[in-house]
C-alpha cells in the first residue's frame, strides 16, 4: 500500500474510492438522485432485464450519470418485459417497457440527461411499486 | 495455554521472560504483561506472578496486589467449559439472578468456583453488549440469548 | 515566596503558595482532624492519598467538601471546617470508618496510643448506626517474630504501604483485594516472615491503630524477673534513652539514662548494663575490619572488598540478603552491639559471676523491632541457647514501668553497672544516622595515622538528609565515606555502588529514617517529625557531655581484650563477636 | 475490478455475532458465488447498527430493505429472491409493532426517524476493516483540513465553538480540556482515549469502536496536533475482545497509509497510538484511576488537582476523552463548529448516543439530539414498553445516575437537565422499567455494583456502599424500619460530599433519586410490602383453582417440587417449599398462578 504524503494524495484517493461506497451514499438521501428500478422477476429475467440492468450501470458510469439502479419483482407488466421505472428527482416515475441495452442508452441520453420523453412509456395509474411487492 | 504443574519448568519461565522482553521488561506494562502471562497459562498462579515480580525487578506484593485488584484476572484455573452470566442492567432487570441462581445450585459451585471435575467454571460479568438478547449467558464461545431457569439444564447438557 | 489570602473560619491567613489548608488552618490554631494523612517533614516522608475524609471542609463555590490535607489554598478562598455540613459528614464517615472496625478496645495493644480511638473521643461517637446487621471485613491474622498484623483494624490509611515502598523499597505490603475487602497486605496473604520483610517496623510506628503492633515480650521478661534461679541481664540501646521520656510526658529530645537505669534497677533485673559498651566493642572490631580492607587496599590487592558496609543495623541485614545476595562479602563481618553483648555476657561477664550459660537471660531494650527477629536467629545461639533472650521496645519498657506503679519522672538517676556499662561518647551516637562511622572515624583514625585527633566532632558526618558523603582527610590519606538511612536510601547507594557510580571506603546504613531513634520500637511520633528532630539533638548532647568520646579509649573494652579476647579480630573475637551472611532471596514461600 | 450493483450490509457488531452473523456472511457470500453473483452483489461486514433487539441485521442497498432477525439459513432464501428477482423477502422485514405492517424502508422504521447520527455516522454504512471505505467517507479529511488549514489553536476554538462536551459522565467541554493541555508545556504529552466502558447496559463506545474505528485515531490525532502531543494511548475494556480487535486492524492500515507514523500528510507532525487494556475494573473509567492502570498500577483515583492536564500519564500533561466524544469530532472540523452547535439544547450541543435497554420493546443503540425528550427517545424511537405493561422508570446514567419517573417524560434531555433531575448522562445508559419493577430492589441493585466495583480507596465509598446496599438488603427481606430510611438519606448525602473521585460521588444517585421519586415505595418495604410484587420476602404464589386446568406444565418446571396436583386436576403450591423463583408462573398458560 501506498503511503498517503500529503493532503493531495489524500484527496486523489478519496476520489478514487468513493465510487465503491456511491451506491450506499446515494441509497442513504435517494431522493436528490435518478432512481431506476428494473423489473426482475422471472418473465423480466427471461426476456433479459439482467443484461438491461447491467447496462443501466454500466452506461451510467461512462457518462458520469449519477443512477440508483435497483432490481424489483414483477410489476405486472409481463408483455412488455424488460420493463423499467425511472423516477427523477421531483418528477412522477414513468415506466418504460420492451427495454434492451440500447433502449437503456437511449433512456440515459435522452430521458435521464435532458429530459426529453422518448418512446416505450408504458402508461400507468401510478401508485407505488413498492407496496405490490411485499 | 500450557499445562501448569506444580512448579515452572524451564519453558514456562522462557515463555514469561519472552513476554516480558516483548514489552522492554517496564513495569508500566504491567497490566497488558498479565494479559499476555494469563492468555498463556490459562491463569495466574503464585509461581508465575513470582517470575513476573523477578522479571520487571517489582515486588510480587505488587503484582498480587493489582491482581487481586482487577476482576480479570484469576488465580484458579478456569474450567474446560467457562461459563458467564452477564449480570449487566439490561440482563439484570429480564432476570439474569435467578438464572446465576439455579447455575450455582445446579453446579453446586459459587461464582469463581470450579467443579471438580474441572468441567464447568462459574463467573459473572458485566455487559457483554448483546443486550438485545438479555438476558445472556456464555459458556465458552457460545452466547445463549433470552435465556430461563429451565434453560439451564439444557444447555449444560450440551457439554456434558 | 508569593503570599495568598484566605479565610478559614471567619479569619483571615496569609501563607506562601503551595501550602495546603490543613496547614493554612493550623497556622490559626485550627487543628483540622486528620486519619490517613502523614507528614514527617524533615525526613522527606508524606502519606497523602486522601482516603479516609475526616479531614474534609467546606469551599465556598464547590459542589462537594474538599480533603483539607490535599486541597491547596487559593487566593480569596473562603473556607469552613465546623459548619454543621461538614460536623456531619465527618461525623458519618468516622462512624463509617468504625464500623467496620472491632471494638476492643479495652484490650487492644494500640489502645490509648491510638488515633482511630483519639478521634472517636474528639468527635463524640456514641454508636455505630445499624451494628447489627453490619458486616465487618476480617482477615487472618499473622504473628511475625517481630510484627503482630491485625488487620481487621486496618483503616486503609495506607501508611503502612507507603513506608515499606516509597520510603524502605522493601516490597512486603501492598495494597490487596478492593472495595470492602481492600487491606494492606504481603503478597498472596502469606505471612510477613514468608514475605519480603526486614521487621524494620517502620509499618508499625505509623499505624494509626491496633493493626500493626509489636510482638510482646513483656510478659516473658516478667517472667524471668521471678525466676529466682536466673540471673537476668539487662542491656539499652543508645536511641532509648533519648525517646523514653516522652512516654511519660517529658519533653521530646529529654535524655532520660539516669532514671532509665534506676527503673530497671527498680523493676528488679540483677544487673543494668548498657548496649553502648557493646557498641564501643563493634567500633573496635568493625573499625580494625575497616582499617585491614582499606591497608589492603592501598597496597594494591585488587580482591579486597570496598566499601565496607556497617552490619550493626539488623533490619539493613535483613534487606541485603534478600535484595543483594551478589554483594554478601562487602559488609563488616561484625555482629550488631545488641548480639555482641549477647555473647560477651554469656561467655565472659557469665564466667566471672560464676552463673551457668542457661541460668543467665540477657534481656535488650531496643527502639527496634527487627532485633527480636534477629536474636532469635540460629547463628547467635548455642545449643539453642540465644545469647540475646529477647528483646523488648522503648514502648514495652515504658509500658512495663507504668504498670509497676514507677514514677519515671521523679527517679534520680542512677548509673549503669559495671563491666559492660561504662561506654563512650562513640557509643552513644550509633542512635542517630551518621553516628556509627563518625565513632568509626574517631578510633579509625587515631590507630591508622597514630596521632592524636585534635577534633572528635565530624559535623560532616551529621544530619537527617537521605543520602550523605564526605570525605575525610586521614593524615594525607582520603577516606571517602557515604551515609543512608531509610532503605529506599540505601538501596539506591548500593545500586550507585554495584554500577561503579561511587569510590567509598566505608558506608553506614541505618534501616530506620533518622537511624535508631526513629526506630519501629520508639514511643509513637504520631506524624510528627519535630520529634525525631528533638531525640536526634539529645543524642549528641549526650556525646558532647561524655568525658570520653572514642571508643578505644573506654578502659572496660581495653580491660575486655586484655583479660579476654586478645586483640580485635583475633580468632576469639571472631568466634564471639563476627558472623556470616545468608543468601534469602529465594526462600521466601509458604 | 468489480462494478457491485448491489450491497448487502451485515451487521457484525458484538450482539448480532452472537446470534450467527458472521455464520450469515459466510452462507452469503457461498450463495452468491454458487450463482455466480459475487461481482455483482457485495456482502459488507460493518458496525453495529443500533438495532440489536432484532439483529442480526441485513439492510440491502440501495434499496434501504431492512431485514431483521436473520438467520444463517435465511442466506438463502435473500440472495434467491432478493438480489436474483428483485423481490423482498417479507417474512424477514421488520414488523412496526403499533400499526402491525411490514416495513421495508428503514427511512420509514419509527426507531430511525427520529435520530440524527453524527458519532455512529459510518456505523452500520462501511467496513471498518476497511480503511478505503473510511476514506471515502471523507475520512481523514478532517485531520488533513486542520493541519492545512488551521493553527492547533484554531483548531481547539473550532472544537470550543462548537459546543462539544464530554460524552463520558460529567460533560466538561472538550475544547477546554485540550486547551488547559496544551497550555503546559512539557516535550512528552499524551493523548488518551477511553474505551473502558464499564456502564452496566451502555455499549455505544464499542458499537463506534468495532463500527468506526477509524474516526476514534483521527481525532487523536487532531488532538495530539492541538495540545503537541506525539503518542496516543487506547485504553480498552479487555472484554471487547471484537473491538480490540478491529482498532488493531485500524492502526496498521493507517500506519501503512503514513496517517500515523512520521510526518503525517506531509506535515510536522507525527503521532502513533498505542493499545492498553483494561483488566475489569468499572473505576477505571475515571480519568486519574485510568491512567494509574495504564501505568501498571491498581486503578485507584488520586485527588484532583493536578489534573491530567497538567500531570497525567507518566506525570506528563495528558488529555482524556471517551470515545464518543472523539468520533465527533472529526465531523466538527469538517462541517464547522455552527454546524454542529445548531444541533441541540443551549448548553448541551449536538447529538447523544443512547444505549436503550431494559423492558423496552426496540432495544439498541441510538443518537438522538440533545433536547430530544425521555418520551420521544422511550415511545417513539423505543417503541414503548414490552408486553404492553406499564412505564414506571428509566435509570439513565448507569450506576452514577438515578431512576427517572412519569413526570421527568418531557424534560428535553440535556446534561443540566439530567442532573437537575436527579439523574445525569453518564456514558448513556437507559434502562427502563416497567410495573413489575421494584425500585428499592433497582437501588439494591446498583448498589451491589457499586460495593463490588468500589476501589475501596476512600471510606464513604468502601464502607458507606457497603451499609447503604446492607441496609436495602434488609429492606427487600422484610426486616426495615423508618430509621434505615433516614440513614439511607445521610449516608447518600454525605457519600456524594465526601468521596474522593466522581464515580463514589456519584455512586449514591440511584438510592437517593428513588428515594425522592418511589419515596412510598420504601415505606411501603418498611410497612411489609412490595407494591411491584418483586421481593420475595412479601409475596407467596398461588394457583387460581378455577383457571388451573391441571396441565403438570408448572409442577415440571418447578425446581423444588412444591407444585403437587393430579393431572387434569387444579394444582396447589407447598408455600414451605416454595423459593418463590416465579418460573411456574412464567410457565403458566393459563394465567392460573397469581403473586399475592
Amino acid at each position: 500500500m501506498a503511503k498517503v504524503k500529503s493532503l493531495e494524495d489524500l484527496k486523489k484517493l478519496k476520489t478514487q474510492l468513493e465510487n465503491n461506497l456511491n451506491l450506499r451514499e446515494k441509497s442513504d438521501n435517494p431522493d436528490g438522485y435518478v432512481q431506476v428500478k428494473v423489473a426482475m422477476a422471472t418473465c423480466g429475467i427471461a426476456a433479459g432485464a439482467r443484461d438491461v440492468m447491467n447496462r443501466f450501470i454500466e452506461k451510467a458510469n461512462e457518462e458520469k450519470v449519477d443512477l440508483i439502479v435497483t432490481q424489483t419483482g414483477c410489476m405486472g407488466y409481463c408483455y412488455a418485459e424488460p420493463t423499467a421505472e425511472v423516477k427523477l428527482p421531483g418528477k412522477d416515475p414513468i415506466v418504460f417497457g420492451y427495454l434492451n441495452p440500447q433502449k437503456v442508452d437511449e433512456i440515459i441520453d435522452k430521458y435521464i440527461k435532458n429530459g426529453e420523453l422518448i418512446e416505450g412509456i408504458i402508461p400507468v395509474n401510478y401508485q407505488t411499486i413498492d407496496k405490490d411487492n411485499i | 495455554m500450557c499445562a501448569l504443574k506444580e512448579a515452572l519448568s524451564p519453558v514456562n519461565i522462557k515463555t514469561i521472560k519472552d513476554i516480558c522482553q516483548s514489552y522492554n521488561n517496564n513495569a508500566g506494562n504491567l497490566i497488558n504483561i498479565l494479559h499476555r502471562v494469563q492468555e498463556e497459562f490459562g491463569y495466574l498462579p503464585i509461581e508465575v506472578q513470582e517470575a513476573v515480580a523477578r522479571e520487571l525487578s517489582i515486588s510480587v506484593a505488587k503484582i498480587y496486589g493489582v491482581v487481586s485488584f482487577y476482576t480479570f484476572f484469576t488465580m484458579k484455573p478456569k474450567g474446560k467449559y467457562p461459563i458467564s452470566v452477564c449480570l449487566g442492567t439490561a440482563c439484570y432487570v429480564r432476570g439474569s439472578e435467578p438464572i446465576l441462581e439455579e447455575l450455582k445450585k445446579t453446579l453446586a459451585i459459587n461464582v469463581g468456583e470450579t467443579t471438580p471435575d474441572g468441567f464447568f467454571s462459574l463467573d459473572s460479568l458485566r455487559c457483554v453488549g448483546a443486550c438485545g438478547l438479555a438476558p445472556v449467558v456464555i459458556v465458552g464461545e457460545k452466547v445463549y440469548g433470552r435465556v430461563e431457569v429451565h434453560d439451564i439444564g439444557k444447555i449444560l447438557s450440551e457439554y456434558k | 515566596m508569593e503570599k495568598i489570602k484566605l479565610t478559614i473560619d471567619k479569619r483571615t491567613v496569609e501563607v506562601e503558595k503551595g501550602t495546603t489548608v490543613y496547614q493554612a488552618a493550623k497556622q490559626i490554631g485550627v487543628n483540622i482532624p486528620v486519619l490517613c494523612y502523614m507528614n514527617l517533614g524533615h525526613l522527606g516522608i508524606e502519606n497523602r492519598p486522601g482516603g479516609c475524609r475526616v479531614c474534609v471542609v467546606e469551599v465556598e463555590g464547590r459542589k462537594n467538601l474538599a480533603p483539607s490535607c490535599s486541597t491547596l489554598c487559593t487566593e480569596g478562598m473562603v473556607v469552613k471546617t465546623n459548619s454543621p455540613r461538614v460536623l456531619n459528614a465527618r461525623k458519618t464517615v468516622l462512624e463509617l470508618i468504625l464500623s467496620d472496625h472491632p471494638k476492643d478496645c479495652l484490650v487492644c495493644a494500640k489502645s490509648g496510643n491510638c488515633e482511630l480511638q483519639e478521634l472517636a473521643i474528639k468527635l463524640g461517637i456514641r454508636e455505630i448506626p445499624g451494628e447489627k446487621y453490619s458486616e465487618m471485613s476480617t482477615y487472618r491474622p499473622d504473628t511475625s517474630p517481630s510484627i503482630i498484623r491485625d488487620l481487621d483494624k486496618c483503616v486503609m490509611c495506607r501508611r503502612c504501604e507507603t513506608m515499606c515502598n516509597k520510603v524502605q523499597t522493601v516490597g512486603a505490603l501492598n495494597a490487596i483485594n478492593r472495595g470492602f475487602m481492600a487491606v494492606v497486605a504481603p503478597a498472596f496473604e502469606r505471612n510477613l516472615e514468608n514475605s519480603p520483610c526486614t521487621f524494620c517496623g517502620q509499618c508499625v510506628a505509623v499505624c494509626p491503630t491496633g493493626a500493626l503492633t509489636e510482638v510482646n515480650h513483656t510478659n516473658q521478661l516478667i517472667r524471668a524477673l521471678a525466676d529466682p534461679t536466673k540471673t537476668v541481664v539487662v542491656q539499652t540501646a543508645p536511641a532509648v534513652r533519648a525517646a523514653l521520656g516522652e512516654e511519660f510526658g517529658m519533653e521530646p529530645g529529654t535524655l532520660v539514662t539516669g532514671k532509665m537505669a534506676a527503673a530497671l534497677r527498680t523493676l528488679g533485673f540483677d544487673y543494668v548494663f548498657d548496649t553502648d559498651f557493646a557498641a564501643d566493642l563493634t567500633i573496635m572490631e568493625e573499625g580494625t575490619e575497616l582499617l585491614n580492607r582499606i591497608g589492603k587496599f592501598l597496597e594494591g590487592d585488587k580482591d579486597v572488598k570496598l566499601p565496607i558496609l556497617t552490619s550493626c543495623c539488623p533490619a539493613w541485614v535483613n534487606f541485603f540478603e534478600c535484595n543483594y545476595p551478589d554483594m554478601l562479602d562487602v559488609p563488616s563481618t561484625a555482629r550488631s552491639p545488641q548480639q555482641m553483648f549477647g555473647s560477651v555476657a554469656k561467655a565472659y561477664l557469665a564466667d566471672k559471676l560464676g552463673v551457668k550459660r542457661e541460668d543467665m537471660v540477657v534481656v535488650s531494650i531496643m527502639p527496634c523491632l527487627a532485633k527480636k527477629y534477629e536474636c532469635q536467629r540460629d547463628e547467635f545461639k548455642i545449643d539453642g541457647n540465644p545469647d540475646v533472650d529477647f528483646s523488648i521496645s522503648t514502648r514495652e519498657l515504658a509500658a512495663l514501668i507504668k504498670g509497676a506503679n514507677i514514677s519515671f519522672t521523679s527517679l534520680p538517676d542512677e548509673d549503669f553497672d559495671n563491666p559492660l556499662g561504662e561506654s563512650t561518647g562513640a557509643a552513644v551516637i550509633f542512635g542517630a544516622t551518621g553516628g556509627v562511622i563518625e565513632a568509626a572515624v574517631r578510633t579509625a583514625y587515631e590507630v591508622f595515622t597514630k596521632k592524636k585527633l585534635d577534633r572528635v566532632d565530624f559535623t560532616e558526618l551529621r544530619g537527617l538528609e537521605g543520602i550523605r558523603s564526605a570525605s575525610i582527610d586521614f593524615n594525607g590519606t582520603t577516606i571517602n565515606i557515604g551515609i543512608a538511612h531509610g532503605l529506599g536510601n540505601a538501596r539506591k547507594l548500593l545500586d550507585g555502588i554495584r554500577a561503579g557510580m561511587y569510590n567509598f571506603h566505608a558506608i553506614e546504613i541505618m534501616a530506620c529514617p533518622g537511624g535508631c531513634i526513629g526506630g519501629g520500637g520508639q514511643p509513637y511520633h504520631h506524624g510528627n517529625s519535630e520529634i525525631i528532630k528533638a531525640r536526634h539533638q539529645a543524642i549528641y548532647r549526650e556525646d558532647a557531655e561524655k568525658p570520653i568520646r572514642k571508643s578505644h579509649e573506654n578502659p572496660y573494652i581495653v580491660k575486655l581484650y586484655e583479660e579476654f579476647l586478645g586483640s580485635p579480630m583475633s580468632e576469639k573475637a571472631h568466634h564471639l563477636l563476627h558472623t556470616h551472611y545468608f543468601d534469602k532471596s529465594k526462600q521466601k514461600q509458604d | 475490478m468489480a462494478q457491485y450493483k448491489m450491497h448487502l450490509l451485515v451487521c457484525g457488531g458484538t450482539g448480532c455475532r452472537a446470534s450467527e452473523s458472521t455464520k450469515l456472511v459466510e452462507n452469503l457470500q457461498t450463495v452468491l458465488r454458487t450463482n455466480g453473483l459475487d461481482n455483482e452483489v457485495q456482502v459488507v461486514t460493518t458496525g453495529c447498527f443500533g438495532f440489536c433487539e432484532k439483529g442480526p441485521i441485513v439492510k440491502v442497498m440501495p434499496d434501504n430493505t431492512f431485514y431483521v432477525e436473520v438467520k444463517p439459513k435465511d442466506a438463502e432464501e435473500i440472495i434467491n429472491e432478493h438480489a436474483i428477482k428483485g423481490r423482498k423477502v417479507s417474512r424477514l422485514l421488520y414488523v412496526d409493532p403499533k400499526k402491525e405492517e411490514a416495513v421495508s424502508d428503514s427511512k420509514h422504521m419509527g426507531f430511525y426517524q427520529k435520530q440524527i447520527r453524527i458519532a455512529l455516522r459510518n456505523c452500520g454504512f462501511i467496513n471498518p476493516e476497511n480503511i478505503d471505505e473510511y476514506i471515502a467517507r471523507d475520512g481523514y479529511a478532517a485531520l488533513g483540513k486542520a493541519l492545512t488549514e488551521y493553527s492547533p489553536e484554531q483548531t481547539i476554538d473550532v472544537i470550543k465553538k462548537s459546543g462539544l462536551r464530554g460524552r463520558g459522565g460529567a460533560g466538561f467541554p472538550t475544547g477546554l480540556k485540550w486547551e488547559f493541555a496544551s497550555k503546559y508545556k512539557d516535550n512528552e504529552k499524551y493523548v488518551v482515549c477511553n474505551a473502558d466502558e464499564g456502564d452496566p447496559g451502555a455499549f455505544m463506545d464499542r458499537s463506534i469502536l468495532e463500527g468506526d474505528p477509524h474516526s476514534i485515531l483521527e481525532a487523536m490525532i487532531i488532538c495530539g496536533y492541538c495540545i503537541g502531543a506525539r503518542n496516543g494511548l487506547i485504553y480498552i475494556r479487555a472484554e471487547y475482545p471484537l473491538a480490540i480487535q478491529r482498532l488493531k486492524i485500524a492502526i496498521n492500515q493507517a500506519r501503512e497509509y503514513g496517517l500515523l507514523g512520521e510526518n503525517i500528510l506531509g506535515s510536522s507532525l507525527s503521532f502513533d497510538i498505542e493499545i492498553r487494556y483494561g483488566a475489569g475494573a468499572f473505576v477505571c473509567g475515571e480519568e486519574t484511576a485510568l491512567i494509574h492502570s495504564m501505568e501498571g498500577e491498581r486503578g485507584e483515583p488520586t485527588v484532583k488537582p493536578p489534573f491530567p492536564a497538567e500531570a497525567g500519564y507518566l506525570g506528563k500533561p495528558t488529555n482524556v476523552n471517551n470515545v464518543e466524544t472523539y468520533a465527533s469530532v472529526p465531523v466538527i472540523i469538517l462541517k464547522g463548529a455552527d454546524w454542529f452547535s445548531s444541533i441541540g439544547t443551549e448548553k448541551s450541543k449536538g447529538t447523544k448516543v443512547f444505549a436503550l435497554a431494559g423492558k423496552i420493546n426496540n432495544v439498541g443503540l441510538i443518537e438522538v439530539p440533545m433536547g430530544t425528550t425521555l418520551r420521544e427517545v422511550i415511545f417513539e424511537i423505543g417503541g414503548g414498553i414490552k408486553n404492553g405493561k406499564a412505564f414506571k422508570a428509566v435509570q439513565t446514567g448507569g450506576p452514577s445516575g438515578g431512576c427517572l419517573t412519569e413526570k421527568h417524560l418531557d424534560i428535553p434531555i440535556d446534561f443540566e437537565n439530567l442532573v437537575a433531575s436527579g439523574s445525569m448522562m453518564g456514558s448513556g445508559g437507559m434502562i427502563v422499567m416497567d410495573e413489575d419493577d421494584c425500585m428499592v430492589s433497582v437501588a439494591k441493585f446498583y448498589l451491589e455494583f457499586t460495593v463490588e466495583e468500589s476501589c475501596g480507596k476512600c471510606a464513604p465509598c468502601r464502607v458507606g456502599n457497603k451499609r447503604m446496599q446492607e441496609i436495602l438488603d434488609q429492606l427487600t427481606k422484610g426486616n426495615g424500619t423508618s430509621e434505615m430510611i433516614d440513614q439511607l438519606y445521610n449516608l447518600g448525602s454525605v457519600i456524594k460530599d465526601t468521596a474522593l473521585c466522581g464515580l463514589g460521588q456519584t455512586s449514591p444517585n440511584p438510592v437517593l433519586s428513588t428515594l425522592q421519586n418511589f419515596h412510598n415505595e420504601y415505606v411501603a418495604h418498611v410497612e411489609g410490602r412490595c407494591p411491584a410484587g418483586q421481593c420475595r420476602a412479601f409475596i407467596q404464589f398461588l394457583i387460581i383453582a378455577k383457571k388451573c386446568t391441571g396441565c403438570t406444565a408448572c409442577t415440571r418446571v418447578c425446581p423444588t417440587g412444591a407444585i403437587t396436583g393430579e393431572r387434569k386436576q387444579p394444582h396447589t403450591i407447598d408455600q414451605l417449599a416454595c423459593i418463590k423463583c416465579g418460573v411456574c408462573q412464567r410457565k403458566c398458560k393459563f394465567n392460573a398462578i397469581e403473586v399475592m
